[in-house]
């Protein structure tokens, strides 16, 4: 009994609450949308639960990172060995639990009200378009109100799937089920972001997301292979914890680039990252990803999935930085991921400062973040990456369920005005903060713990540990840019919030808009409390005056992960400078510069400073009209002359219908030469006669019972007269 | 004084080696003696038979608080003898369109199949007709033969309600010979054996102490195969005009008459034998011809048993009848034969008295369980009577129980 | 004593005359008697061979296969009389050669 | 000639006059009735055979159970009786042949059989003990399970046939 409810079976049992869920809703209890929330909020509460109970464990262990907990059983066979699956609770996973428990039961809870639970059913609203919203008629008067989503079970029904992955990819010790998740995850981002199938740029921005991950995810998958064949195992502890084989895998050249094996399958790993997390140049799909519904933006493609990729890395930093030790050169794996890190963060960052629409924003927001843990991985930051990946997970969660919020308070606007204007649109929003009280502090604590304002938000401690890093490691290059990233990502915040928030209303729409229910908005109070909390588990030791307070706990913790005595990043004067000066340096600048905006038509101020520059920032930079160029047309252009009308009209027809040609001429000799004649000839001559035989024996056949016995009996006489004369039996 | 102690085998055995004295073959000595006996035996079960109809009737009139017989000889013990003298003088008719073997073997093969049971019953330790080893399997055959006597009767009447009568005769019949076939499994359960003496000789204890409810149901179905009242659809003299002997008269109704009454007293023997220790007492070890006297006097008060019921009940419905077998007895006599079998076993025969405990408690066990289930199924069961207030011959009066209310 | 062939004899006639039976019989409750007829000629074979080569030693596989017999017999009666019974209800005959569709 | 060769004489005589009697009387009653008789001088030459166990079953069964089984037969299928068609079918005079033909060919594959002629001496009592009989059915080393199968063959029986006769309400005309 104990061995049942033990703490391992807990981790095992641990992801099934919402597949249970899942399963509950779409094979019996989808016809009730208060049934589908309810399975759906309790999968992910149970999960919840047992998440807690195991981070606490984990918390209070000593030395986890030597003994993990969890256990594994065969699976496949595969020849003499087994595959193994099986469960490993670590420091790395019990953090990846903790955020990822909190943000999905918080984006659980708050789809609820999201989706209009408890709203009217629109009488226009269809299967796969958002809600329209409904007529409501009270006191005589015609009101529109929100209607209820059509596919609110499907929803839940999705989103349990997602949450089941994502929690067997964090509790997973190895990389066959993490990749099993990955996949599954891939799955569900993109029926949710085609959620509501009937818009076109949904339907493209799914495919899109799909495809686009999938290179990714190919990659992976022969880093995967090459690292099965090469080790004979997937398993974490053992590839990552075992010195003989890392030695062997960092000493060991591979076929490609001069890399070694290890930086090899490191560099295949982190292309998967690169699909999953949007990296440079795989982020566009990430944007677009934006059609679907607001808690799958905050759920899958800022607080949960877009994590994994990032994860990944991280789970796979000790090879990748195998035979690597702080203060060496970079090694070229590390080096390609600094770069690219780095480079997305900026790049990322100046398309966020142009967007417009408020979840776009957003969007090209965490791409930037991502890119800095990604940066943060490439210069050895280790403990930085995963402490940014935590708070980052916790305050962009906040950020979109706060501009999901907005959303709604907006289209409540709309409906109530029958304005026709872009409730997503931030040129159409202004002085929200009276209408929307809570949502606004919520979201200013985000948008504050994005930009980094010192001290009471954790993005802070975060990303001046990621700036510290960088700077003592002496990557200048790297270090510049990250600085020049967060000058840009506090200048971004304080246009979002100045635009959505301060001033005065801008459109009718604005000025109606209303706040919403408290089951959306509970959600971003607690996550508001974690965003500005959270960091104060990780001050750092050497922080003037804070870091004696603090004992660095976070930094610690996660520490025991690495062989290395690497603590926390060093610590000296000129990042934190350089992280206040930017953060409280950029807010300022948006702020001055977004504040005197009154109208929705007037042209952005910066696009009157810039110009050019801000135009193609707002194009994107052209990538996906490049992508179109390069590889879409052409592939389109391919497959019509090439595989449609050279291969499979000339090539292929034309020998089928060769052969299908020569069938019918030898199909016409048989029949006459040999068909018709001779088989039926037999057929016809043995038919008629049984038929004859049958005339005769049929009078035998009457039904008359005596007849049957005496002819048993003649027979019987007969047989026995045959055997005893010819066969002298007696 | 051997001779007084135990006189009948003491009789046999003389004959037996006189006709040897005389030079007869032993095969024939013995067909001699089988014939013999069985004259005896048949001579005697009529004249009791004789003596049993006059006892009955006089019982029977006391119980209806009336005389009974009392005109011919002391008390009217010659009633009987009268009546036989007019049933031998009575003209036989045989009516037109009889199937005249059936319609003439039927009587016979009734009060044949009746006297042959006394073949097997053991008049005392040393004294018995035959001593067969499957004798209660004879018994429960021979019962067939009844059986077949009632529908050659029936069907050789050539006669509507003469057939229905042999119908529902046959029906009652066999039906509960189920019960009773079943719950004469427990003597030979507690005996091993079928034979009637072996099972007498383990009733130390009579087999009524052991198994009461087995007892009980034996006692019913014996009644319903006589098919003496309560059980007397048979003849139901005041609806089936007669029953299936309607066509009979004279002699041939004298002998169902005589197999009827011969068979109410075959069934109390062989209860007796079964369930009450037939000649068991005290003394018959040294002086077995008491053994006869303890089976006549045990005999004697269970028929007395039989003429108390008879005389008291009411008759059944058919369906009532069915029901009482098919729903009640059956079941009741499979479970009384498995909890039997079960205690019986799973306690050694050394421990004579916590054995006979045991089978006491199961047996009270099974027969509240029993009750308690018939009593919620018959009050289920239970159909409505509609009747408006019972009129009242004197409305003015008020009814007695009201009037000795208000003495 | 009597000889083992005799009853043999017995069975054998006792046999053809429920074949006999069995065969010409019309009302099909005739050719219930006749096959228990025929079982019962099996029957005393049976108990005529265990008695005159077996019953010595204690082997009792004759008698056993006669109950058998017995409950076959039984078995037989019971279904093949609720079988006539039924037929005749619903066709009105018991004449087995008038009883020669399977339908109805 | 002991008295017992002169006894199963007169019991064969009757067995098989009766037996005649019960396949060729006209009327299916006292067909009926000559197949009792038949059946008693069956369970007779059982007795003589000493298995007396068997002499009684044969009573009970035979007559106690199947014979009123085929009478009550006889007596519900009585509107049958009384067409007075011919009784047996045409191929009556075949089937003398062939039942001849079948009568001779036992007597001839007998003929040379070498037990034919065994004779034995009375049992001793312990062979005539039902006792054992019963205890061969229980033991799984010998019959016990020849004799459950025979137990369920009756019990299917006893259902087939309630259910075959048994009258369904909507059937009735």
């Amino acid at each position: 009994m104990s061995q049942l409810f033990s703490l391992n079976s807990l981790v095992w049992l641990l992801p099934l609450p919402p597949l249970l869920g899942f399963a509950l809703i779409t094979l019996f209890i989808n016809r009730s949308k208060r049934s589908s929330h309810r399975a759906a909020l309790a999968g992910a509460g149970l999960s919840f639960l047992a998440s807690m109970i195991v981070f606490i464990k984990a918390v209070t262990t000593h030395a986890l990172a030597e003994n993990p907990f969890g256990s594994a059983i065969n699976w496949l066979p595969t020849g003499q060995t087994w595959l193994k699956i099986g469960v490993m609770i670590d420091p790395l996973t019990a953090v990846m639990l903790f955020f990822v428990a909190w943000t999905v039961l918080m984006i659980f809870i708050y789809s609820v009200g999201y989706h209009n639970f408890g709203q009217p059913v629109g009488a226009h609203d269809q299967p796969g378009l958002p809600p329209h919203g409904a007529e409501v008629k009270e006191h005589g008067k015609t009101h529109h109100v929100l209607s209820i989503e059509p596919l609110y079970s499907r929803f839940f029904a999705l989103i349990s799937l997602f949450a089941f992955a994502m929690y067997l990819l964090v509790v997973s010790d190895n990389l066959l089920t993490l990749y099993i998740g990955w996949e599954i995850m891939g799955l569900c981002s993109y029926l949710l972001i085609g959620f509501w199938y009937g818009k076109e740029s949904a339907r493209k921005a799914a495919i899109k997301a799909f495809i686009t991950t999938r290179i990714g995810d190919v990659f992976m998958l022969l880093g995967l292979a090459a690292l099965y064949s090469l080790t004979g195992t997937l398993s974490f502890k053992e590839i990552l914890s075992n010195p003989q084989v890392l030695g062997l895998l960092s000493t060991s050249l591979s076929p490609v680039f001069g890399l070694s094996w290890a930086g090899l399958i490191g560099l295949l790993l982190f292309i998967g990252t690169i699909g999953k997390s949007a990296q440079f140049p795989l982020h566009v799909w990430l944007p677009d990803a934006m059609e679907g519904p607001t808690p799958v933006s905050a759920m899958i493609h800022a607080a949960t999935m877009v994590s994994a990729g990032v994860y990944l890395v991280i789970r796979f930093f000790p090879l990748i930085s195998a035979g690597w030790l702080p203060g060496d050169p970079l090694n070229p794996t590390m080096t390609i991921m600094a770069v690219i890190g780095a480079f997305t963060a900026l790049f990322a960052a100046t398309i966020a400062m142009t967007q417009n629409d408020i979840k776009r924003v957003l969007a090209y927001s965490t791409i930037s973040q991502l890119g800095y843990m990604i940066a943060a991985l490439g210069i050895g930051a280790y403990t930085a990456a995963v402490f940014h990946l935590v708070t980052h997970a916790f305050f962009k969660a906040l950020l979109f369920l706060g501009s999901g919020s907005v959303i709604h308070g907006m289209e409540h606007g709309v409906l109530h005005t029958n304005e026709h204007i872009d409730p997503q649109d931030m040129r159409n929003m202004g002085g929200l903060r009276h209408k929307m009280p809570r949502t606004f502090w919520t979201y200013l604590a985000g948008a504050l713990a994005l930009s980094g304002f010192p001290l009471i938000t954790a993005g802070f401690w975060s990303k001046d540990e990621i700036l510290s890093g960088a700077f003592n490691s002496s990557n200048m290059i790297v270090f510049i840019t990250l600085a020049a990233a967060a000058l840009l990502t506090a200048f971004y915040s304080a246009r979002q919030l100045s635009m959505v928030f301060l001033g005065e209303p801008r459109t009718e729409a604005a000025k109606h808009a209303s706040e919403t229910k408290p089951v959306m908005t509970s959600p971003l109070i607690i996550l508001a409390f974690f965003a500005i909390t959270l960091g104060w588990a990780g001050i750092p030791h050497e922080f003037p005056l804070l870091g004696k307070l603090s004992p660095a706990w976070f930094q610690e913790f996660i520490g025991q992960m690495l062989q290395t005595e690497q603590v926390s990043e060093g610590h000296s004067l000129i990042p934190l400078i350089t992280s206040l000066m930017v953060s409280l340096g950029g807010l300022a600048l948006g702020w001055l510069v977004y504040k005197g905006i009154r109208s929705a038509q007037q042209l952005d101020p910066m696009e009157k400073a810039f110009g050019f520059v801000f135009r193609i920032f707002q194009k994107k930079y052209g990538f996906d009209e490049m992508y179109e160029f390069l590889f879409i047309r052409p592939a389109h252009w391919l497959a019509e002359k090439l595989s449609y009308q050279i291969i499979d009209l000339t090539l292929i027809d034309g020998t089928l219908h060769g052969i299908a040609l020569l069938g019918v001429k030898i199909g016409k000799l048989l029949r006459f030469g040999f068909d018709l004649p001779v088989v039926n000839g037999i057929g016809d001559s043995v038919s008629s006669g049984t038929k004859g035989a049958g005339g005769l024996l049929r009078k035998m056949q009457n039904g008359k019972i005596q007849h049957y016995m005496g002819l048993a009996v003649v027979f019987i006489v007969v047989i026995t007269l045959i055997v005893v004369y010819f066969l002298h039996a007696f | 004084m051997n001779f007084l102690y135990d006189p009948i085998p003491f009789i046999i055995n003389w004959l037996n080696s006189l006709m040897l004295s005389w030079g007869w073959p032993v095969d024939v000595v013995q067909v001699v003696m089988f014939v013999l006996g069985a004259l005896l035996i048949c001579v005697g079960a009529m004249l009791f038979t004789t003596l049993l109809i006059w006892a009955e009737r006089k019982i029977g009139g006391r119980f209806q608080d009336r005389l009974g017989p009392n005109r011919v000889g002391p008390w009217g013990i010659f009633q009987t003898i009268a009546d036989m003298l007019k049933i031998f003088t009575k003209e036989y008719i045989t009516p037109a369109g009889v199937d005249k073997i059936p319609f003439n073997l039927a009587p016979v093969l009734a009060v044949a199949a009746v006297l042959s049971i006394w073949a097997v019953i053991p008049f005392s330790e040393t004294f018995s007709g035959v001593n067969i080893n499957i004798a209660l399997l004879y018994i429960i055959a021979i019962g067939g033969l009844g059986e077949m006597a009632i529908i050659l009767a029936g069907f050789g009447s050539n006669n509507k309600y003469a057939l229905l009568g042999a119908f529902r005769a046959v029906a009652q019949l066999i039906s509960y010979e189920v019960p009773m076939v079943i719950v004469l499994l427990i003597p030979v359960m507690f005996t091993g054996s079928m034979g009637l003496n072996d099972i007498v000789q383990a009733q130390k204890i009579p087999f009524i102490v052991l198994a009461p409810v087995a007892c009980l149901i034996f006692f019913i179905s014996s009644i319903a195969e006589n098919g003496r009242a309560p059980f007397d659809l048979i003849e139901a003299d005041s609806e089936l005009v007669a029953g299936f002997n309607i066509e009979y008269s004279g002699l041939k109704f004298g002998m169902f008459f005589v197999a009827d009454f011969l068979h109410a007293f075959t069934s109390a023997i062989i209860f007796t034998t079964i369930f009450l220790g037939g000649w068991q007492g005290p003394g018959v070890a040294t002086h077995p011809i008491l053994g006869g006297f303890y089976l006549l006097a045990k005999t004697l008060i269970v028929y007395f048993a039989m003429l108390a019921i008879r005389f008291t009940l009411p008759r059944f419905r058919i369906d009532q009848m069915m029901a009482l077998n098919w729903k009640i007895l059956t079941p009741l006599s499979l479970v009384t034969l498995l909890v039997t079998a079960v205690v019986d076993k799973s306690i050694p025969r050394e421990l004579m008295a916590v054995r006979i405990g045991a089978l006491l408690v199961a047996n009270i066990l099974i027969w509240l369980v029993a009750d308690r289930l018939f009593t919620v199924y018959s009050r289920r069961h239970t159909r409505l009577v509609v009747s408006g207030p019972r009129p009242l011959a004197r409305p003015d009066l008020k009814s007695s129980k009201e009037e000795r209310a208000s003495l | 004593m009597i000889p083992l062939w005799w009853y043999l004899i017995l069975s054998a006639a006792i046999f053809c005359i429920g074949l006999f039976g069995a065969i010409t019989r019309k009302n099909s409750i005739g050719i219930l008697i006749s096959i228990e007829l025929m079982l019962n000629a099996a029957n005393i074979n049976l108990l005529a061979f265990w008695r005159y080569l077996y019953a010595q030693q204690g082997d009792l596989r004759g008698q056993v296969f006669v109950i058998i017999i017995f409950v076959v017999a039984a078995s037989e009666a019971a279904v093949g009389l609720a079988m006539i019974i039924s037929a005749y209800r619903r066709k009105q005959t018991v004449i087995a050669n008038e009883i020669d569709s399977m339908k109805g | 000639m002991t008295p017992m060769q002169i006894l199963f004489l007169i019991t064969g005589v009757v067995i098989l006059f009766s037996a005649v009697m019960a396949v060729s009387a006209r009327k299916m009653i006292h067909s009926a009735l000559w197949f009792v008789l038949a059946l008693l001088g069956v369970a007779v030459v059982f007795a003589m055979l000493e298995a007396s166990f068997f002499a009684v079953v044969q009573v009970l069964i035979y007559v106690g159970a199947i014979a009123i089984l085929i009478i009550f037969g006889v007596m519900l299928t009585r509107r049958a009786l009384e067409d007075n068609g011919k009784h047996i079918n045409r191929a009556t005079i075949t089937t003398t042949v062939i039942v001849i033909f079948v009568f001779a060919g036992l007597i001839y594959s007998l003929r040379l059989w070498v037990p034919l002629l065994a004779t034995t001496t009375p049992l001793s009592s312990d062979h005539l003990d039902v006792g054992s009989l019963g205890l061969a059915f229980t033991d799984p080393r010998q019959f016990s399970l020849p004799f459950e199968i025979t137990s369920v063959l009756l019990l299917a029986a006893l259902i087939g046939a309630i259910y075959i006769a048994y009258e369904r309400k909507d059937e009735k005309k």
